[in-house]
């Protein structure tokens, strides 16, 4: 849009100034009384009026719906003016935790714990404070089921759960598991003097 | 502080914690041999010591000593029809690692995602309240779009129990594995070879299970062999002193 | 400002977005690094480019200082969207929070939390929030305790607390003797006191 934006696109910028959360392409059509076309259109123009370096603001494409953001220009002067840090980091133990939920939702406690092998009550603890888990039902056996929220998805700037990378991205390349069987035959071995492994068991556990 | 820095004292080994794993591995300490339970009990008196808990390591012994613990509940069955049961050379270590790949699995998400919020942390939402003008939302406005047998389903749910497991072998320990090893000692004493079902005639459930461990127990001192033709069949017992006198003949 | 606004611009812009209450143009400079005359000059420009007709928002000067507002043309649909009592879904945790309210009450915090076996503080307070609880005095032991409210008898079409369906149809225990209330506390302690492994974890780690 250029100087003057079309009506549409001005009642969508005031609705998301408005919400607290991001709003859906179907919720924002039957509050303007306009169809989803008209209103992804009009949002493509809002997205051009607010491209970085122009305003203030930005458009994101978050947790299902839209919302406005401000721009990173202003963070230094935000954090000045709000005195406070919008989101503290995760402990490695929380970004554990929040990974694990992530990808196996809905997860049980016990179950996040046997895979982290240590106890995630606390992690478990500050990530549902914080807003980023929440319970979501009962397994078959009574315990408590937990998944991740909208505001996990806003914060890590994702559009849904199908914005993560699948998980097997993180599964280690033959080098990876030779390595780490290595320094797993290698760890007493200087100690011992028993010199390093055998090339010929390195090579069958690449293959495996 | 690393894993190496745990120094263990057992009766098969006296060394530290990494160099038995890698015995262990190499086969060249028998993992029945290794008491686990003292290996922990060295990891927990090392905390102590040290007043702190380096989670990193702490993770990392955990998943070694539980995946140590399973693949020695395996080796504890005898049996050869099972792949599962029937460890080849390098089968530990290949178990080892795979558990512990699939913890640094999500711990590499982790990252990844710890990556996404430092990505974001420059970018903020507006959190205000509505304008006044917004706000009033009269109770004569409020249309039914709850579901009153929601609360009825919930409720029900927080009524149901876990299915009643009996806890009394566990509050009345009728039954110990030293009294049932003191049993089956005594039958292979006097028959060298006995039947299961006969060791454990007449007892109840409890007595049973403990029985078994008290045989897993036998065998693991080498006492004892056992054999079952196939599952569910029955399980002979036959003392190793006996089969040993057996053999020269 | 034209399509292009210059860096400070865009910096208020965003400390306005971001700040719920009117802003003094002296504690805008001092969060933007800037004179107050410099403010003063990049508001000009902010005021130009959200002139009447232009955006969804405006620059208003009101007694505290600057603030953003929705334009009016995006009333209407404001209120369609905003307006109605806001009634997400309940998720799982709130539902069974209510539903020990609603046939308990009035019920304390620590026996809900007794009942469900985990913290009910994050349920409760959305549900109070919401209007859907309320308090209502004290136990013996000084406890808060909640009851429902008009608003929750509106939400679920209900005349009155004698409306609630009857439990029995979904009680697995029906036959029990004994007050609902000591069903539910020992139920949930029961659950609490036990954690078995869960079938699909241990598929999990067998395919693994």
């Amino acid at each position: 849009m250029s100087e003057r934006s079309s009506e549409l696109a001005r009642v969508l910028e005031a609705l998301l100034f408005l919400s607290p959360e991001p709003v859906a392409v179907s919720d924002l059509a039957e509050a303007a009384d306009a169809s989803q076309e008209e209103v992804r259109a009009a949002l493509a123009q809002l997205q051009e009026a607010l491209a970085p370096g122009r305003r203030g603001l930005a458009l994101r494409e978050l947790a299902g719906g839209f919302t406005l953001a401000s721009d990173p220009v202003a963070e230094e002067a935000a954090r000045r003016l709000l005195a406070k840090p919008r989101t503290p980091p995760l402990t490695p133990a929380q970004a554990e935790t929040l990974a694990i939920v992530a990808y196996l939702q809905p997860v049980s406690r016990p179950e996040m714990t046997r895979i982290r092998g240590v106890s995630t009550d606390s992690a478990a603890a500050t990530l549902l404070e914080r807003g980023l888990i929440e319970e979501s039902g009962r397994s078959t056996f009574g315990a408590v089921l937990y998944r991740t929220t909208p505001l996990f998805l806003k914060l890590f700037g994702l559009r849904g759960l199908e914005d993560l990378p699948e998980v097997t991205r993180w599964d280690p390349s033959a080098e990876e598991a030779g390595e780490l069987r290595d320094r797993l035959l290698s760890a007493g071995e200087a100690r011992a003097g028993l010199g390093p492994p055998e090339p010929s068991t390195a090579a069958g556990w690449a293959a495996s | 502080m690393t894993l190496a820095a745990l120094e263990l004292d057992l009766e098969v080994f006296s060394g530290p914690f990494d160099l038995l794993l890698t015995l262990v591995l190499r086969e060249e300490i028998d993992l029945l041999e290794v008491e686990l339970a003292d290996v922990v009990l060295a990891y927990l008196d090392h905390l102590e010591a040290r007043g702190e808990l380096d989670l990193e390591v702490a993770t990392e012994f955990l998943v070694l000593i539980a995946a140590l613990l399973e693949l020695k509940s395996r080796m504890l069955l005898p049996g050869q029809e099972e792949d599962l049961l029937d460890l080849e050379p390098g089968e530990a270590a290949e178990e080892l690692l795979a558990r512990m790949l699939d913890a640094q699995r999500y711990r590499q998400a982790a990252g990844y995602l710890a990556t996404l919020l430092q990505d974001e942390s420059a970018s903020r939402f507006r959190s205000a309240p509505l304008p006044s003008w917004l706000r009033r939302r009269p109770l004569e406005q409020a249309e039914a779009v709850y579901d009153p047998d929601r609360l009825g389903a919930a409720l029900g749910g927080l009524l149901r129990r876990p299915e009643p497991i009996s806890l009394g072998h566990l509050t009345v320990p009728r039954v110990s594995v030293a009294d049932r090893l003191t049993h089956l000692r005594l039958l292979l004493r006097s028959a060298r070879s006995v039947s299961f079902d006969s060791a454990v005639e007449g007892a109840d459930r409890v007595t049973v299970a403990v029985t078994l461990f008290a045989l897993l127990e036998l065998y693991k001192q080498g006492e004892a062999t056992w054999s079952q033709a196939e599952p569910f069949g029955p399980i002979d017992i036959a003392s190793v002193a006996a089969a040993a006198e057996r053999a020269p003949a």
